[in-house]
C-alpha cells in the first residue's frame, strides 16, 4: 500500500514534464515535415535518434568522457563556489574586496581566455576543469552570499546572546538557514557544468561530447550535432534532477506548501 | 478597583539601610550580574529613541530577580544588553565583578520569541543551548557526559514539560505553547550560570503556567543558579522572586525595588496569603502609577520627560 | 624569454621527453581547426610510422576557438597548421611564427555561389550580399577582384554571419560566401547543390597566397633544427604519400577520425592530392614572392602597419633535400 | 554633518574592491615584466590601456552599441525569467511540466543555435537579443522559482484565512519576500548579461565590442583584446552596481546583519 | 489551594432548557458562525496525531464567545479550520447558516503569532486586512472611503494603543507587546463581521492588557461584531464573554459550556463581584480536572482516550 502510494506520487511527479518534452518533440517532427524544413538545417527528431543511434558506439565514448570531466567539473566548480562564499561571508573586508574580481572572472571570453590556459596549463585535463570551474563556480558563490546574509533576525540574536561561536554560528545557523537559496544556485550551476564540459572541450580535446560537435560541424552534419545536443541536455537533467533530489533530501524539514 | 498612588499602605524599608547590606554583601560575595547604570537610545534617521535610562540593578549569586513594566518600555532591550548583543552608550555591566560589557557568551537566554530552528527537531533545539555554551561553563557544569546521556536526560525534561511525544518534531508543528515551553528547556539545559528568562510563560494557560512555575521554584531552590526573569504577572513575580525591580515606561528607568520578604521554599498556596495579596494590589498601583505617567507624556506630545533620577527609586522590602 | 610555466606544462617543447616508446620524442602538432583532408598528410605521417622513425611520438591535438598560433608561438607546442594571411598579421604584432612549409601550393579558396544567383564574374557580386565574419580583409580582397572586372565593391552588401556555415547561410539573405572549395565545395558536390566558385587566386597574383601552412616558431628553430629537420621529413613522406594514395590517405584519416564523414573525406582527398605539391618542385616549397606580394597588396590597403620582412616570415630550410 | 557621514561611509564601501583591483593590475602588470611575458600572449595593463586609449574613438562607438544590446537583452530576459517564474509558479502543474524544457534552453550550443537564429530571424538585431535573452532569463527564473516557494508558512496562513485573493498573496506577501532571493537571480543575470551581448555579437553583427574583438583577433592585436575585455568587465561592473543599489532600495526594510 | 471537581458548587441550569432557547434562536436568525462535529487528525508519516474531536460550537450574532483550554490543545488548530486553512475531517462550518468549511475569507483573524510582515511599516501592516477582504465584505462595512482616510482612520487607532509614534516603524523595531497590538489592531480593521481572536492580549503587561479589554468591549458594545475568542486567562474569559466553551486537552473536545451571566455593559470592577470570583474558581477547577485527565493519559502510555463525548458536554449558566 504504501509502496504504492509512493510509487503513484513518483509517477504524478514525472508524467508532466515526460509528456512535455514528447509533445515538444511531436511538435518539432511534425513542424519539420509538415514545413519541410531541410535537415541541415533543422532535422526532425526521428533522424536524429536514427543517425545518433548509428553511432552509437563513438557516441557513447565521447559521452562517458564528457561525463566524466562534467563531475568533476562540478564538483571542483561547486566546492570553490561554496569556499569562496563561505571565506567571503565571514571576512566581509574580503567580500567587498573580491567581488569586483569575481565577476571579472565571468567576463572573460574563451577566446581570449581558451590560448592563455592551454599555453600555461598545457594541453591536459586541467585546462578544461578550470574552464568548467569557472562557469559553476559563480552562480554557487552569488546565491549563497545572499542566502548567508539573510539569517533571520531573531534566531542569530539568540545564538550570539547563547555565547555560539563564529564558527557554530555559521555552521547550526547560516548555513542551514541559507540552503535553499544555496540550492537555487547549485541548481543553476548543474544546469551550466554541461554546457561548460562542452565548452571546455571546444578549447581543445580529442574526445568529448563537444570535440565531436565541432567535427560533425565541419561536415555539415547537422543532425550529429543535433544528436550531441540531444545528449547535452539529457546529461543536464539528470544533473539537475540529481541535486534537486539532493535538496528534497537536505532541506526535508521544511513544511510543504499546500 | 479603585488603587491610587495614595494607596501605598505596604510595608517598606529605609533605603540607606537596605543599602549598607548590599554593600556588605558587595564586599564578600560580587554579585552574580550587577547593572551600573546603563542608558541606551535607538537611533534611527534623524530621531533617536531613548529607551533605557541609567538603570542599574543586582542579581547575587543564587538569587531570583524578577524585572516588570510596561510593554514596550525596554526590558527585553535590557537583555539584549546583558546578552552583549547591544552596547549601551552608559554604564557597565559586570559578573562577579568582572567587567563583562559587551561580551557575550556569559548567559542562558530565553528570547521572548521562542526562535527556534525550523530544521531541527524539538529534541536538537533544546539542545542547542548546551552546543552554544562556551566550553569553560560546559566544563564548569560538568558537562563531559556523553552526547548520548544528554540526549536521554533532555528525552527526560522534555517528558517533564509534556512534550515528550514530540521530541522528533519539527517546531512547525508545536503549538504556540509548546513552542515556549521547547525554549525555555532550551535555557535551562544551557550550562551558564546566570539566566536570562523573557515572558517564558506568556503563552501557556494559567494551569500549565503554575505547573511550570512550581517547576522551576524547585529545581532553582535545588541548584540556585541566578535567574533574572522579565514578566508580566506581578503575581508570577512575586511568587518566583527575591527581589523584583519595577521599570517605568519608555525611556525605562527603575521606579521600585522590592526585596519580596516571603520566605523559601514557597508554593502555589502562597498567592492566598493576605500579604501576598496585598503586595500585589500594591504593586499594580505603582504600575498604574507609571501607566498615568506615560500617558501623560503621551498627551504632552512626544516631548520626552526625564521624570526619575537614580536616586528617586524607591526601595521597599 | 617565454613564462616558464609553459616550459612545464609542454614537455614535448623542451629537452626533457618522456618516452613511451623507445626513446620516441613526444611531440605536439596543433591544427588551426577540426582535423580536415589539409591535414591528411599528418595523420598517414604517423599511422604509416614515418614520425616513429623519425625518432618522434606526434600528438595531433586540436585547438579551440582561438586557432593553433599562440600555442605555437609561446612553444606549449612546437609545430601547427596556419596560414599565410595569419603569419603575415601575427608577425607585424611581433609574434614569433615562422611557416616551415606550404601544405597546398595555391590558394584553393574562393567566393561561391548557388548557381541560381547567377555569380559567373566578380562583377555580378553587385547587388548581391556577401557573407563574412567582418574582417576588413574580406572587403580588400573583394575590392581586387572586383577592380578587375569594373565591379564595384561598394555596391555589394557585406553581412557578418559569425559561425553560420556556407550551405545554411545561402538558404536565407546570403547570396555568396568565401569558402575552400576542397572542403565546401566537394560537400556541395556531393549534395548536389551546384555552385559557381570564383578562384580569387584567378583575379589577382597577389591573392595566390598558401593557405594552410605548417608553422613552428622561433625559438625551436633556434635551439631544436633536427627536432624540426626530423618533424619536416617525415611531415613531407606523409604528403607524399597522400599525394600518391587518396584513397588509402583518405582512408587513413577517416580511421583516425572516425566522427567524420567518410564520404566527404575521400572525394575531397581525391580533389586534394593533386594540389598538394602542384607545380611546385616538391611538396611544401614555398617562394618568398608569394609572400611579398601577398604582404605588399597588404600593406598597400593600409591591412598591415608596416611591411613585413619576408624572409623572417618563413623557411624552407628544413624541408627534405629530393 | 550627514552628508558628510554618508559620503564617509560611500567611501568606505568603494575603497576596498577599489584597492584590490588596482592591487590585481599592479600584480598583473609585475608579473608580466617580471616574468618577460609577451604582449602578444598577455599584454600589460598599461599597454592595453595606452593601446586602447589610441582606438578611443572606435571603442567608444563599438561599446555603445553593446551597451545598448546588453540593457535591452538584459531588461528582456530579467523581464522574461520573471513571467516565467511567476507563470510556472502560479500553475505548478506547468512548472513540473516546463521545468526540463527551461534546462533544455540552456544547453543549445550557440554553434548549433546561432544559424538557426540567423536562418529563422534573419541577421538584424532579433536573433542578438534573442541569445542574451536566452542567458539572462534563467538564473532569474530558478532563482524566482526557488524564492517564491518558500514563503514564510505563519503570514502564508494569515494572508489566506483573511481572504486575500491568490493575486494578493502573490503581489503582497510572496513576491516580497522571494525579493531577496529574485535579486540573487538577477545579480547572476547582470554578470551575464554584457558576456551574453558579446557571444550575440559573434554569431552576427557589424558592431559592437564582440565584433570589435574579433576583427582584432584575426590581427593578432591581443593588447586591444584585452582592452576590449577591458570594457567588457566594467560594464558588467557597472550593471552588477546598478543591481546592486536597486536590490538596497527594494529591499531596505531588512535590518543590517550587525 | 485545593479545588477539586467535586468543588462545583456554582448555579447551573438544566440542559434541556439551554438548548431549547438555542433551537428558537436558530429557527429566527441563524448564527454567525456554526462548528458541527468537527474534527481532526494530523498525519505524520505513520501515526496519526487526533487533535479535534467532535468539536461543536456556536456564535450568534453579535455574540462575544471565549475558547479556554489547555496549551497544545488543539484551539488555534480550530481557528485555522474556521478560516478554511484545514479541512476538517469531519463536520460542517456554517455560517449565517450557509455551508463554509474548507472557504476561506469569511473572518476577521488575528493570528496566535504577530505575524506582521517585515517589509510594511506598522501602518500598512494594520491596513493589510482591509486590503485582503474580499470586495463583499469591504462594501458591507461601507468601506468606499478613500484610502487616504483609510489611512487616517487607522493612524488614529495605533495612537489609541499607543503606537502613534511608531506607525512608521518596521515591525522588528517593535517590542513583542507592540508587535501583538498591531496585529490585533490589523485585525479589527477588516471588515469581516465575525473576528477570531487567538490570544490576542498574552504579551502584554496587566495595565496594557487592561486597557486594551476595556477598549474591545467598548467597541464591540457599540458595534456588536461576532467575535471567536482565545484565551488563556479565565478573569478575562469571564469578563468578556457572553460565553465560554472549555475545551479538554488534545483530542480537543467541549467539556463545558458557560453562559456568563454578567450583565452589559462591564467594567472591570466586575472582577471583583464576588460571584465573578466563584465562576473564577470552579473554572479552574473544570481545568485542572481535564489537566489531571491529561496526566493520566500520558501516563498511562500514548494511548488516547475517547473520554468524552458529544452528550459529555456540560452547560452551565
Ligand atoms: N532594533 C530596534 N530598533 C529600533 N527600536 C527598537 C529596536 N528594538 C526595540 N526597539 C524599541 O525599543 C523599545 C523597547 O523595546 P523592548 O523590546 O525592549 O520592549 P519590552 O519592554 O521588551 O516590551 P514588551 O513587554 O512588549 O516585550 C520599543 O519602543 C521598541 O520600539
Ligand atoms: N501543522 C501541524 N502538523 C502537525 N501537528 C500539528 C500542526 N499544527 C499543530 N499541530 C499539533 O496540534 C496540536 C494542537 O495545536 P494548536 O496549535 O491548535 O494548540 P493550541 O490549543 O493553540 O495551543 P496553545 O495554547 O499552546 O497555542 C498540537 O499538539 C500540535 O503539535
Ligand atoms: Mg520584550
Ligand atoms: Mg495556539
Amino acid at each position: 500500500m504504501n509502496l504504492k502510494g509512493k510509487h503513484a506520487s513518483w509517477w504524478k511527479s514525472v508524467w508532466p514534464p515526460l509528456v512535455a518534452v514528447l509533445f515538444f518533440l511531436a511538435a518539432w517532427q511534425g513542424a519539420v515535415s509538415y514545413l519541410h524544413i531541410e535537415s541541415w538545417l533543422l532535422p526532425a527528431p526521428s533522424l536524429i535518434v536514427q543517425e545518433g543511434m548509428a553511432q552509437s558506439a563513438l557516441l557513447g565514448a565521447h559521452t562517458w568522457a564528457t561525463i566524466r570531466l562534467t563531475l568533476a567539473g562540478f564538483a571542483i566548480g561547486t566546492a570553490t563556489g561554496l569556499l569562496i562564499a563561505i571565506v567571503l561571508h565571514i571576512i566581509p573586508f574580503l567580500k567587498s574586496a573580491l567581488y569586483p574580481l569575481l565577476i571579472l572572472s565571468q567576463n572573460i571570453p574563451i577566446i581570449a581566455l581558451g590560448p592563455l590556459l592551454m599555453v600555461w596549463f598545457g594541453f591536459g585535463v586541467l585546462p578544461k576543469l578550470m574552464v568548467i570551474t569557472l562557469v559553476c563556480f559563480f552562480p554557487v558563490a552569488v546565491a549563497a552570499m545572499d542566502g548567508l546574509t539573510r539569517t533571520d533576525r531573531v534566531m542569530m540574536n539568540y545564538m550570539r546572546m547563547s555565547g555560539a561561536s563564529r564558527r557554530a554560528i555559521f555552521m547550526k545557523l547560516e548555513l542551514p538557514h541559507s540552503l535553499p537559496q544555496v540550492f537555487s544556485g547549485i541548481k543553476i550551476a548543474a544546469t551550466y557544468s554541461v554546457m561548460g564540459a562542452i565548452i571546455a572541450e571546444w578549447i581543445g580535446a580529442s574526445e568529448g561530447i563537444g570535440y565531436y560537435m565541432l567535427l560533425q560541424k565541419s561536415a555539415y552534419r547537422t543532425d550529429l550535432i543535433f544528436a550531441a545536443i540531444g545528449i547535452i541536455v539529457t546529461l543536464s537533467l539528470l544533473m539537475f534532477v540529481i541535486i534537486l533530489l539532493l535538496e528534497k533530501w537536505l532541506v526535508r524539514w521544511k513544511p510543504d506548501q499546500e | 478597583m479603585s488603587l491610587h498612588p495614595t494607596d501605598l499602605t505596604s510595608p517598606h524599608m529605609a533605603d540607606e539601610q537596605q543599602r549598607a547590606g548590599e554593600a556588605q554583601v558587595l564586599t564578600s560575595t560580587p554579585p552574580a550580574l550587577e547593572l551600573d547604570g546603563i542608558s541606551l537610545a535607538f537611533r534611527e534617521k534623524r530621531s533617536s529613541l531613548p529607551v533605557l535610562q541609567e538603570v542599574s540593578l543586582t542579581v547575587k549569586p543564587g538569587e531570583f530577580v524578577s524585572l516588570i513594566g510596561p510593554s514596550g518600555s525596554g526590558k527585553s532591550t535590557l537583555f539584549h544588553i546583558i546578552g552583549g548583543l547591544l552596547q549601551p552608550q552608559q554604564g557597565r555591566i559586570r559578573m562577579h565583578g568582572r567587567d563583562i560589557t559587551g561580551e557575550r557568551g556569559h548567559i542562558s537566554y530565553m528570547p521572548q520569541q521562542p526562535a527556534l530552528f525550523p530544521w531541527r527537531t524539538t529534541l536538537d533545539n533544546i539542545l542547542l543551548g548546551q552546543e552554544n555554551a562556551p566550553r569553560k561553563d560546559a566544563a564548569a557544569s560538568s558537562r563531559s557526559v556523553s552526547e548520548r546521556e544528554r540526549r536521554k536526560e533532555a528525552l527526560q525534561w522534555l517528558e517533564q514539560v509534556g512534550l515528550g511525544k514530540f521530541a522528533k518534531a519539527y517546531p512547525h508543528t508545536l503549538s504556540g505553547g509548546m513552542q515556549q515551553r521547547a525554549a525555555f528547556l532550551r535555557a535551562l539545559l544551557s550550562p551558564q550560570e546566570l539566566m536570562l528568562l523573557d515572558e517564558p510563560f506568556s503563552a501557556l494557560d494559567a494551569l500549565t503556567r503554575a505547573d511550570m512555575q512550581q517547576w522551576l521554584l524547585q529545581m532553582w531552590e535545588k541548584n540556585r543558579r541566578s535567574v533574572l526573569f522579565i514578566t508580566h504577572s506581578i503575581e508570577e513575580a512575586l511568587l518566583l522572586s527575591d527581589r523584583i525591580y519595577v521599570l517605568s515606561a519608555r525611556p525605562a528607568s527603575v521606579v521600585h525595588v522590592v526585596d519580596v520578604p516571603f520566605p523559601r521554599p514557597r508554593r502555589e498556596e502562597i498567592t492566598l496569603d493576605p500579604r501576598f495579596v496585598e503586595w500585589k494590589r500594591t504593586m499594580t498601583g505603582w504600575m498604574r502609577e507609571e501607566k498615568y505617567k506615560l500617558d501623560d507624556n503621551i498627551n504632552n506630545a512626544e516631548g520626552v520627560h526625564k521624570n526619575t533620577s537614580d536616586g528617586g527609586v524607591n526601595h521597599y522590602e | 624569454g617565454n613564462p616558464p610555466t609553459s616550459q612545464q606544462a609542454a614537455p614535448a617543447a623542451g629537452t626533457s621527453t618522456s618516452t613511451p616508446a623507445k626513446g620516441l620524442k613526444d611531440v605536439k602538432v596543433v591544427l588551426d581547426w577540426t582535423p580536415n583532408t589539409n591535414h591528411t598528410g599528418l595523420y598517414v605521417a604517423k599511422d604509416k610510422g614515418f614520425y616513429e622513425k623519425a625518432g618522434l611520438n606526434v600528438q595531433i591535438v586540436q585547438p579551440g576557438s582561438g586557432g593553433a598560433d599562440q600555442m605555437v608561438a609561446s612553444n606549449a607546442a612546437p609545430f601547427g597548421i596556419s596560414y599565410q594571411e595569419g603569419v603575415t598579421q601575427a608577425r607585424i604584432q611581433g609574434v614569433p611564427l615562422v611557416s616551415i612549409a606550404a601544405v597546398i601550393q595555391h590558394n584553393t579558396s574562393g567566393f561561391a555561389a548557388p548557381i541560381d544567383r547567377g555569380i559567373k564574374s566578380p562583377k555580378d557580386f553587385e547587388g548581391k550580399s556577401y557573407g563574412g565574419w567582418g574582417s576588413p580583409v574580406e572587403e580588400a580582397v573583394m575590392k581586387s577582384i572586383m577592380d578587375s572586372d569594373q565591379g564595384d565593391v561598394s555596391k555589394v552588401k557585406i553581412v557578418n554571419m559569425g559561425n553560420a556555415d556556407y550551405f545554411t547561410a545561402v538558404k536565407r539573405d546570403i547570396d555568396f560566401a568565401w569558402i575552400f572549395y576542397a572542403w565546401t565545395g566537394i560537400e556541395a558536390k556531393l549534395r548536389g547543390e551546384p555552385l559557381d566558385m570564383l578562384y580569387v587566386k584567378d583575379y589577382s597574383k597577389s591573392l595566390d597566397y598558401y593557405t594552410p601552412v605548417i608553422v613552428s616558431n622561433e625559438q625551436t628553430i633556434k635551439n631544436d633544427p633536427d627536432l624540426v629537420k626530423a618533424f619536416m621529413d617525415a611531415t613531407a613522406q606523409g604528403y607524399e604519400y597522400t599525394i600518391a594514395h587518396p584513397e588509402e590517405a583518405a582512408d587513413i584519416l577517416s580511421k583516425a577520425v572516425p566522427e567524420l564523414d567518410k564520404k566527404l573525406v575521400l572525394a575531397s582527398q581525391k580533389w586534394l592530392s593533386p594540389r598538394y605539391q602542384d607545380d611546385a618542385a616538391q611538396w611544401g616549397v614555398q617562394k618568398a614572392e608569394v609572400w611579398k606580394n601577398y604582404s605588399d597588396w597588404m600593406y598597400e590597403r593600409k591591412l598591415l602597419s608596416k611591411p613585413l620582412e619576408v624572409d623572417k616570415a618563413f623557411t624552407n630550410d628544413f624541408l627534405p633535400k629530393r
